[in-house]
Protein backbone atom coordinates (compact mmCIF):
# COMPACT_ATOMS: atom_id res chain seq x y z
CA UNK A 1 0.00 0.00 0.00
CA UNK A 2 1.81 3.32 -1.08
CA UNK A 3 0.93 6.93 -2.07
CA UNK A 4 3.59 9.12 -3.45
CA UNK A 5 3.92 12.26 -4.89
CA UNK A 6 6.68 12.79 -7.88
CA UNK A 7 7.84 15.00 -9.84
CA UNK A 8 8.85 12.85 -12.42
CA UNK A 9 7.12 11.17 -15.21
CA UNK A 10 4.70 8.02 -13.46
CA UNK A 11 6.41 4.70 -15.03
CA UNK A 12 2.61 2.38 -14.47
CA UNK A 13 5.08 -0.50 -15.33
CA UNK A 14 7.60 -0.12 -12.76
CA UNK A 15 5.02 0.65 -10.06
CA UNK A 16 3.05 -2.65 -10.96
CA UNK A 17 5.73 -4.95 -10.48
CA UNK A 18 4.87 -3.79 -6.50
CA UNK A 19 1.15 -5.67 -6.87
CA UNK A 20 2.06 -9.05 -8.24
CA UNK A 21 1.13 -12.10 -6.08
CA UNK A 22 1.01 -15.04 -7.22
CA UNK A 23 -2.75 -15.40 -5.44
CA UNK A 24 -3.91 -12.49 -7.21
CA UNK A 25 -6.17 -13.06 -10.65
CA UNK A 26 -7.48 -9.79 -10.82
CA UNK A 27 -5.46 -6.55 -11.41
CA UNK A 28 -6.84 -3.02 -12.51
CA UNK A 29 -5.65 0.22 -13.09
CA UNK A 30 -6.65 3.35 -13.70
CA UNK A 31 -4.57 6.40 -15.00
CA UNK A 32 -5.78 10.19 -15.53
CA UNK A 33 -4.11 12.07 -18.60
CA UNK A 34 -3.71 15.78 -19.50
CA UNK A 35 -6.83 16.28 -21.77
CA UNK A 36 -6.84 19.05 -24.67
CA UNK A 37 -10.46 20.10 -22.99
CA UNK A 38 -12.09 21.01 -19.84
CA UNK A 39 -15.34 22.51 -19.60
CA UNK A 40 -15.76 24.08 -23.19
CA UNK A 41 -12.01 25.49 -23.04
CA UNK A 42 -9.30 24.28 -25.21
CA UNK A 43 -6.25 23.25 -22.70
CA UNK A 44 -2.87 24.37 -23.59
CA UNK A 45 -0.95 22.51 -20.44
CA UNK A 46 -1.52 22.26 -16.52
CA UNK A 47 0.52 22.62 -13.56
CA UNK A 48 -0.17 20.69 -10.59
CA UNK A 49 0.84 21.60 -7.35
CA UNK A 50 0.81 19.43 -4.06
CA UNK A 51 0.59 20.16 0.16
CA UNK A 52 2.66 16.87 0.10
CA UNK A 53 3.03 15.87 3.45
CA UNK A 54 -0.94 16.09 3.97
CA UNK A 55 -1.28 14.98 0.44
CA UNK A 56 0.60 11.97 1.46
CA UNK A 57 -1.32 11.39 4.67
CA UNK A 58 -4.78 11.44 3.06
CA UNK A 59 -3.72 9.65 -0.45
CA UNK A 60 -2.38 6.74 2.60
CA UNK A 61 -5.77 6.77 4.62
CA UNK A 62 -7.62 6.48 1.14
CA UNK A 63 -5.21 3.59 0.08
CA UNK A 64 -6.02 2.11 3.82
CA UNK A 65 -9.55 2.76 3.62
CA UNK A 66 -9.72 0.72 0.19
CA UNK A 67 -7.85 -2.42 1.64
CA UNK A 68 -10.76 -2.24 4.83
CA UNK A 69 -13.48 -2.22 2.32
CA UNK A 70 -12.74 -4.69 -0.04
CA UNK A 71 -10.52 -7.57 -0.15
CA UNK A 72 -7.51 -6.43 -2.38
CA UNK A 73 -4.36 -7.72 -2.14
CA UNK A 74 -2.85 -4.17 -2.55
CA UNK A 75 -3.09 -0.68 -4.17
CA UNK A 76 -0.45 2.14 -4.85
CA UNK A 77 -1.45 5.56 -6.03
CA UNK A 78 1.48 7.84 -7.57
CA UNK A 79 0.43 11.36 -8.44
CA UNK A 80 2.45 13.39 -10.56
CA UNK A 81 3.26 17.60 -9.84
CA UNK A 82 4.64 20.30 -11.91
CA UNK A 83 4.33 21.08 -15.65
CA UNK A 84 2.14 18.23 -17.66
CA UNK A 85 1.78 18.48 -21.68
CA UNK A 86 -1.10 17.63 -23.26
CA UNK A 87 -1.16 13.32 -22.96
CA UNK A 88 1.08 13.26 -19.75
CA UNK A 89 -0.12 10.73 -17.47
CA UNK A 90 -1.26 12.60 -14.11
CA UNK A 91 -2.33 10.17 -11.75
CA UNK A 92 -1.91 6.43 -11.70
CA UNK A 93 -3.74 3.66 -9.63
CA UNK A 94 -3.04 0.23 -9.57
CA UNK A 95 -4.80 -2.30 -7.13
CA UNK A 96 -4.64 -6.27 -7.43
CA UNK A 97 -6.94 -8.66 -5.84
CA UNK A 98 -7.68 -12.40 -6.08
CA UNK A 99 -11.00 -11.77 -8.50
CA UNK A 100 -11.74 -8.75 -10.36
CA UNK A 101 -15.09 -7.73 -9.06
CA UNK A 102 -12.94 -6.09 -5.79
CA UNK A 103 -10.38 -4.62 -7.96
CA UNK A 104 -12.43 -2.47 -10.46
CA UNK A 105 -14.49 -1.09 -6.93
CA UNK A 106 -11.41 -0.41 -5.22
CA UNK A 107 -9.66 1.15 -8.01
CA UNK A 108 -12.89 3.06 -8.90
CA UNK A 109 -13.39 4.30 -4.47
CA UNK A 110 -9.47 5.26 -4.90
CA UNK A 111 -9.64 7.96 -7.61
CA UNK A 112 -12.73 9.52 -6.90
CA UNK A 113 -11.73 10.11 -3.14
CA UNK A 114 -8.35 11.22 -4.48
CA UNK A 115 -10.27 13.49 -6.32
CA UNK A 116 -12.13 14.65 -3.77
CA UNK A 117 -9.72 14.82 -0.80
CA UNK A 118 -6.20 15.13 -1.27
CA UNK A 119 -4.73 18.46 -1.99
CA UNK A 120 -3.27 18.79 -4.71
CA UNK A 121 -4.67 21.37 -7.11
CA UNK A 122 -4.61 21.54 -10.82
CA UNK A 123 -3.91 25.22 -13.20
CA UNK A 124 -5.40 24.72 -16.37
CA UNK A 125 -3.58 27.16 -19.19
CA UNK A 126 -5.86 27.86 -21.99
CA UNK A 127 -5.27 28.33 -25.99
CA UNK A 128 -7.30 31.75 -25.49
CA UNK A 129 -4.48 32.81 -22.95
CA UNK A 130 -6.27 32.75 -19.52
CA UNK A 131 -5.60 30.16 -16.94
CA UNK A 132 -7.29 29.19 -13.50
CA UNK A 133 -7.00 26.80 -10.52
CA UNK A 134 -9.63 24.70 -11.71
CA UNK A 135 -12.70 24.27 -9.23
CA UNK A 136 -11.28 27.65 -7.60
CA UNK A 137 -12.00 30.26 -10.03
CA UNK A 138 -15.83 28.68 -10.91
CA UNK A 139 -16.76 28.45 -8.03
CA UNK A 140 -15.81 31.77 -6.17
CA UNK A 141 -19.26 32.93 -5.06
CA UNK A 142 -20.47 36.39 -2.87
CA UNK A 143 -21.61 34.74 0.09
CA UNK A 144 -19.11 32.35 0.77
CA UNK A 145 -18.81 30.01 3.67
CA UNK A 146 -15.05 28.86 4.92
CA UNK A 147 -16.56 27.36 8.12
CA UNK B 1 1.11 37.73 20.20
CA UNK B 2 2.32 34.33 18.73
CA UNK B 3 4.47 33.47 15.68
CA UNK B 4 2.92 31.34 13.35
CA UNK B 5 4.14 29.32 9.89
CA UNK B 6 2.10 30.01 6.98
CA UNK B 7 2.29 28.22 3.62
CA UNK B 8 0.15 29.03 0.80
CA UNK B 9 -0.63 26.46 -2.21
CA UNK B 10 -2.49 26.94 -5.86
CA UNK B 11 -4.37 30.11 -5.59
CA UNK B 12 -3.97 31.23 -2.38
CA UNK B 13 -0.24 31.32 -3.48
CA UNK B 14 -0.69 33.49 -6.25
CA UNK B 15 -2.87 35.88 -4.09
CA UNK B 16 -0.04 36.04 -1.44
CA UNK B 17 2.78 36.23 -3.80
CA UNK B 18 4.86 33.84 -1.83
CA UNK B 19 4.60 30.34 -0.84
CA UNK B 20 5.53 30.80 2.63
CA UNK B 21 6.03 33.75 5.34
CA UNK B 22 6.59 33.64 8.68
CA UNK B 23 4.07 35.70 10.91
CA UNK B 24 3.30 37.69 13.88
CA UNK B 25 -0.26 37.97 15.21
CA UNK B 26 -2.99 38.08 17.22
CA UNK B 27 -5.26 36.05 15.92
CA UNK B 28 -6.21 33.06 17.95
CA UNK B 29 -7.90 30.58 15.76
CA UNK B 30 -7.84 29.54 12.14
CA UNK B 31 -10.94 31.51 11.29
CA UNK B 32 -9.59 34.66 12.44
CA UNK B 33 -5.81 33.92 10.92
CA UNK B 34 -7.70 33.18 7.28
CA UNK B 35 -9.64 36.78 7.92
CA UNK B 36 -6.70 38.69 8.90
CA UNK B 37 -4.76 36.89 5.86
CA UNK B 38 -7.57 37.36 3.23
CA UNK B 39 -7.70 41.03 3.61
CA UNK B 40 -3.98 41.46 3.87
CA UNK B 41 -3.38 39.20 0.39
CA UNK B 42 -6.84 39.89 -1.03
CA UNK B 43 -8.21 36.09 -1.19
CA UNK B 44 -11.12 35.37 -3.67
CA UNK B 45 -14.17 34.02 -1.54
CA UNK B 46 -14.48 30.45 -2.33
CA UNK B 47 -17.30 27.92 -1.85
CA UNK B 48 -15.26 25.71 0.98
CA UNK B 49 -12.07 26.00 2.16
CA UNK B 50 -10.23 23.41 4.74
CA UNK B 51 -7.61 24.00 7.17
CA UNK B 52 -4.73 21.91 8.77
CA UNK B 53 -2.67 22.66 11.36
CA UNK B 54 1.03 20.96 11.50
CA UNK B 55 0.14 18.80 8.42
CA UNK B 56 -2.97 17.35 9.39
CA UNK B 57 -6.09 18.78 8.76
CA UNK B 58 -7.72 20.63 11.68
CA UNK B 59 -11.09 22.90 12.69
CA UNK B 60 -11.25 26.24 12.38
CA UNK B 61 -12.54 27.37 15.89
CA UNK B 62 -9.19 25.41 17.35
CA UNK B 63 -6.82 27.47 19.43
CA UNK B 64 -3.70 28.36 17.60
CA UNK B 65 0.00 27.75 19.54
CA UNK B 66 2.88 29.06 18.69
CA UNK B 67 4.92 28.02 16.31
CA UNK B 68 2.11 26.50 14.77
CA UNK B 69 1.99 25.86 10.95
CA UNK B 70 -0.98 26.86 9.13
CA UNK B 71 -2.13 25.68 5.87
CA UNK B 72 -5.36 27.04 3.88
CA UNK B 73 -6.69 24.14 1.39
CA UNK B 74 -8.49 25.51 -1.21
CA UNK B 75 -11.14 23.31 -3.49
CA UNK B 76 -9.19 20.15 -4.44
CA UNK B 77 -8.45 19.20 -8.17
CA UNK B 78 -6.18 16.25 -8.45
CA UNK B 79 -6.62 13.11 -10.72
CA UNK C 1 -11.52 -1.10 -31.52
CA UNK C 2 -9.17 -4.72 -32.07
CA UNK C 3 -10.28 -7.55 -30.40
CA UNK C 4 -7.24 -10.07 -30.62
CA UNK C 5 -5.98 -13.78 -29.77
CA UNK C 6 -2.11 -14.78 -29.60
CA UNK C 7 0.33 -17.31 -28.29
CA UNK C 8 3.09 -14.89 -27.48
CA UNK C 9 3.30 -13.15 -23.86
CA UNK C 10 0.59 -9.85 -24.12
CA UNK C 11 2.97 -6.39 -24.29
CA UNK C 12 -0.14 -3.88 -22.55
CA UNK C 13 2.74 -1.09 -22.80
CA UNK C 14 2.45 -1.36 -26.49
CA UNK C 15 -1.04 -2.33 -26.87
CA UNK C 16 -1.43 0.72 -24.56
CA UNK C 17 -0.72 3.54 -27.29
CA UNK C 18 -3.37 2.29 -29.46
CA UNK C 19 -5.57 4.06 -26.85
CA UNK C 20 -4.01 7.41 -26.22
CA UNK C 21 -5.92 10.31 -27.65
CA UNK C 22 -5.51 14.44 -26.97
CA UNK C 23 -9.17 14.23 -26.08
CA UNK C 24 -8.88 11.13 -23.81
CA UNK C 25 -8.63 11.79 -19.84
CA UNK C 26 -9.26 8.64 -18.50
CA UNK C 27 -7.77 5.17 -19.26
CA UNK C 28 -8.85 1.37 -17.32
CA UNK C 29 -7.49 -1.06 -18.05
CA UNK C 30 -7.57 -5.13 -16.64
CA UNK C 31 -5.27 -7.73 -16.20
CA UNK C 32 -6.25 -11.44 -15.86
CA UNK C 33 -3.09 -13.10 -14.18
CA UNK C 34 -2.76 -16.80 -13.51
CA UNK C 35 -3.54 -17.10 -9.88
CA UNK C 36 -1.82 -20.26 -7.81
CA UNK C 37 -5.59 -21.15 -6.65
CA UNK C 38 -8.73 -21.68 -7.85
CA UNK C 39 -12.00 -23.28 -5.73
CA UNK C 40 -9.69 -24.79 -3.11
CA UNK C 41 -7.33 -25.91 -5.89
CA UNK C 42 -3.54 -25.71 -5.95
CA UNK C 43 -3.49 -24.71 -9.40
CA UNK C 44 0.28 -25.41 -10.71
CA UNK C 45 -0.23 -24.22 -14.54
CA UNK C 46 -2.89 -23.70 -16.93
CA UNK C 47 -3.73 -24.32 -20.64
CA UNK C 48 -6.18 -21.78 -22.62
CA UNK C 49 -7.75 -22.72 -26.31
CA UNK C 50 -9.35 -20.63 -28.59
CA UNK C 51 -11.74 -20.86 -31.08
CA UNK C 52 -10.36 -18.61 -32.96
CA UNK C 53 -12.02 -17.10 -35.58
CA UNK C 54 -15.23 -16.62 -33.94
CA UNK C 55 -13.25 -15.70 -30.64
CA UNK C 56 -12.74 -12.81 -32.29
CA UNK C 57 -15.83 -11.96 -34.18
CA UNK C 58 -17.46 -12.42 -31.04
CA UNK C 59 -14.65 -10.41 -29.34
CA UNK C 60 -15.36 -7.46 -31.67
CA UNK C 61 -18.56 -7.79 -31.08
CA UNK C 62 -18.21 -7.00 -27.78
CA UNK C 63 -15.68 -4.28 -28.22
CA UNK C 64 -17.89 -2.79 -30.75
CA UNK C 65 -21.20 -3.33 -28.01
CA UNK C 66 -19.08 -1.38 -25.48
CA UNK C 67 -18.61 1.52 -27.53
CA UNK C 68 -22.11 1.85 -28.33
CA UNK C 69 -23.35 1.58 -24.86
CA UNK C 70 -20.65 4.10 -23.18
CA UNK C 71 -19.18 7.15 -24.79
CA UNK C 72 -15.38 6.07 -25.12
CA UNK C 73 -12.98 6.90 -27.16
CA UNK C 74 -11.24 3.03 -28.12
CA UNK C 75 -11.01 -0.21 -26.33
CA UNK C 76 -8.68 -2.92 -27.29
CA UNK C 77 -8.70 -6.85 -25.88
CA UNK C 78 -6.11 -9.47 -26.08
CA UNK C 79 -6.47 -12.36 -25.03
CA UNK C 80 -3.33 -15.41 -24.82
CA UNK C 81 -3.69 -18.95 -25.22
CA UNK C 82 -1.48 -21.92 -24.90
CA UNK C 83 0.28 -23.16 -21.85
CA UNK C 84 0.45 -20.11 -19.16
CA UNK C 85 2.56 -20.38 -15.71
CA UNK C 86 1.41 -18.98 -12.12
CA UNK C 87 1.30 -14.81 -12.70
CA UNK C 88 1.35 -14.77 -16.16
CA UNK C 89 -0.69 -12.52 -18.16
CA UNK C 90 -4.18 -14.54 -19.72
CA UNK C 91 -6.04 -11.41 -21.17
CA UNK C 92 -5.75 -7.61 -21.11
CA UNK C 93 -8.42 -5.55 -21.40
CA UNK C 94 -7.55 -1.36 -21.91
CA UNK C 95 -10.20 1.60 -22.28
CA UNK C 96 -9.75 5.08 -23.16
CA UNK C 97 -12.40 8.00 -22.77
CA UNK C 98 -13.08 11.34 -22.00
CA UNK C 99 -13.61 10.96 -18.46
CA UNK C 100 -13.21 8.38 -16.23
CA UNK C 101 -16.39 6.81 -15.28
CA UNK C 102 -17.28 5.26 -18.72
CA UNK C 103 -13.85 4.16 -19.03
CA UNK C 104 -14.31 1.89 -15.82
CA UNK C 105 -17.86 0.94 -16.85
CA UNK C 106 -16.91 0.20 -20.22
CA UNK C 107 -13.57 -2.13 -19.19
CA UNK C 108 -15.59 -4.02 -17.06
CA UNK C 109 -18.19 -4.87 -19.17
CA UNK C 110 -15.69 -6.16 -21.95
CA UNK C 111 -13.95 -8.69 -19.44
CA UNK C 112 -17.64 -9.44 -17.98
CA UNK C 113 -19.60 -10.64 -21.56
CA UNK C 114 -15.53 -11.57 -22.92
CA UNK C 115 -15.67 -13.88 -19.68
CA UNK C 116 -19.52 -15.02 -20.57
CA UNK C 117 -19.27 -15.46 -24.46
CA UNK C 118 -16.08 -16.16 -25.86
CA UNK C 119 -15.36 -19.02 -27.22
CA UNK C 120 -11.70 -19.71 -25.29
CA UNK C 121 -11.41 -22.61 -22.21
CA UNK C 122 -9.00 -22.93 -19.85
CA UNK C 123 -7.91 -26.38 -18.43
CA UNK C 124 -6.33 -26.31 -15.38
CA UNK C 125 -3.18 -28.37 -13.64
CA UNK C 126 -3.47 -28.89 -10.17
CA UNK C 127 -0.80 -29.71 -8.14
CA UNK C 128 -2.47 -32.85 -6.70
CA UNK C 129 -1.65 -34.56 -10.28
CA UNK C 130 -5.41 -33.74 -11.62
CA UNK C 131 -6.29 -31.65 -14.09
CA UNK C 132 -9.80 -30.45 -15.72
CA UNK C 133 -11.56 -28.16 -18.34
CA UNK C 134 -12.96 -25.10 -16.02
CA UNK C 135 -16.86 -24.78 -16.20
CA UNK C 136 -16.93 -28.60 -17.53
CA UNK C 137 -15.70 -30.97 -15.42
CA UNK C 138 -17.96 -29.90 -12.23
CA UNK C 139 -21.22 -28.58 -14.51
CA UNK C 140 -21.20 -32.36 -15.82
CA UNK C 141 -24.80 -33.29 -14.64
CA UNK C 142 -26.42 -36.98 -15.80
CA UNK C 143 -29.59 -34.87 -17.18
CA UNK C 144 -28.45 -32.29 -19.16
CA UNK C 145 -29.83 -30.18 -21.96
CA UNK C 146 -28.03 -28.95 -24.63
CA UNK C 147 -30.56 -27.24 -26.92
CA UNK D 1 -25.32 -38.46 -46.94
CA UNK D 2 -23.47 -35.67 -46.38
CA UNK D 3 -19.62 -34.67 -45.55
CA UNK D 4 -18.89 -32.45 -42.70
CA UNK D 5 -15.48 -30.73 -40.83
CA UNK D 6 -15.84 -30.95 -37.51
CA UNK D 7 -12.91 -29.27 -35.52
CA UNK D 8 -13.25 -29.96 -31.60
CA UNK D 9 -11.89 -27.92 -28.65
CA UNK D 10 -11.47 -28.11 -25.15
CA UNK D 11 -12.89 -31.33 -23.61
CA UNK D 12 -14.55 -32.45 -26.67
CA UNK D 13 -10.94 -32.20 -28.63
CA UNK D 14 -9.73 -34.32 -25.42
CA UNK D 15 -12.58 -37.22 -26.05
CA UNK D 16 -12.10 -37.19 -29.39
CA UNK D 17 -8.74 -37.52 -29.48
CA UNK D 18 -7.96 -35.23 -32.02
CA UNK D 19 -8.70 -31.31 -33.17
CA UNK D 20 -11.05 -32.12 -36.47
CA UNK D 21 -12.08 -34.70 -38.78
CA UNK D 22 -14.07 -35.01 -42.36
CA UNK D 23 -17.15 -37.01 -41.25
CA UNK D 24 -19.76 -38.43 -43.54
CA UNK D 25 -23.37 -38.45 -42.22
CA UNK D 26 -27.01 -38.83 -42.84
CA UNK D 27 -27.33 -35.82 -39.25
CA UNK D 28 -29.59 -33.04 -40.60
CA UNK D 29 -29.34 -30.93 -37.67
CA UNK D 30 -26.24 -29.95 -35.16
CA UNK D 31 -28.42 -31.70 -32.92
CA UNK D 32 -28.88 -35.20 -34.73
CA UNK D 33 -24.77 -34.36 -35.14
CA UNK D 34 -24.20 -34.42 -31.48
CA UNK D 35 -25.99 -37.05 -30.49
CA UNK D 36 -24.20 -39.38 -33.11
CA UNK D 37 -20.60 -38.07 -31.80
CA UNK D 38 -21.30 -38.51 -28.33
CA UNK D 39 -21.90 -41.81 -28.60
CA UNK D 40 -18.95 -42.41 -30.89
CA UNK D 41 -16.68 -40.49 -28.96
CA UNK D 42 -18.25 -40.72 -25.49
CA UNK D 43 -18.81 -36.80 -24.92
CA UNK D 44 -19.55 -35.81 -20.99
CA UNK D 45 -22.84 -34.70 -20.15
CA UNK D 46 -22.52 -30.55 -19.94
CA UNK D 47 -24.69 -28.34 -18.43
CA UNK D 48 -24.89 -25.74 -22.12
CA UNK D 49 -23.58 -26.43 -25.21
CA UNK D 50 -23.47 -24.24 -27.97
CA UNK D 51 -22.82 -25.01 -32.38
CA UNK D 52 -21.25 -22.77 -34.40
CA UNK D 53 -21.71 -23.53 -38.63
CA UNK D 54 -19.30 -22.16 -40.66
CA UNK D 55 -17.54 -20.35 -37.84
CA UNK D 56 -20.54 -18.52 -36.73
CA UNK D 57 -22.95 -19.48 -33.92
CA UNK D 58 -26.05 -21.12 -35.22
CA UNK D 59 -29.30 -23.17 -34.14
CA UNK D 60 -29.44 -26.50 -32.91
CA UNK D 61 -32.21 -27.44 -35.40
CA UNK D 62 -31.00 -25.89 -38.50
CA UNK D 63 -30.42 -27.73 -41.47
CA UNK D 64 -26.75 -28.69 -42.27
CA UNK D 65 -25.50 -28.69 -45.79
CA UNK D 66 -22.81 -30.12 -47.81
CA UNK D 67 -19.27 -28.92 -46.52
CA UNK D 68 -20.39 -27.26 -43.68
CA UNK D 69 -18.18 -26.76 -40.95
CA UNK D 70 -19.31 -27.52 -37.24
CA UNK D 71 -17.68 -26.72 -34.12
CA UNK D 72 -19.70 -27.85 -30.49
CA UNK D 73 -18.79 -25.41 -27.90
CA UNK D 74 -18.62 -26.22 -24.39
CA UNK D 75 -19.06 -24.02 -21.60
CA UNK D 76 -16.26 -21.08 -22.08
CA UNK D 77 -14.35 -20.18 -19.42
CA UNK D 78 -11.98 -16.84 -20.75
CA UNK D 79 -10.06 -14.56 -18.56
Amino acid sequence: MEFRIQTTALLPEEDRHALEAPSCGGYVSFEGWVRDHNEGQQVLKLEYQAYEQLATREGTRILDEAAARFPIENAVCVHRVGELEIGDLAVWVGVSSGHRDEAFRACRFIIDEVKQRVPIWKKEYYVSGDSGWVNCEACATPGHSHG
Amino acid sequence: MKTLAIEYFAIFRDHAGTDKETLHTEADTPADLFAELSVRHGFPELQTVKVAINDEFGDWNTQLNEGDSVVFIPPVAGG
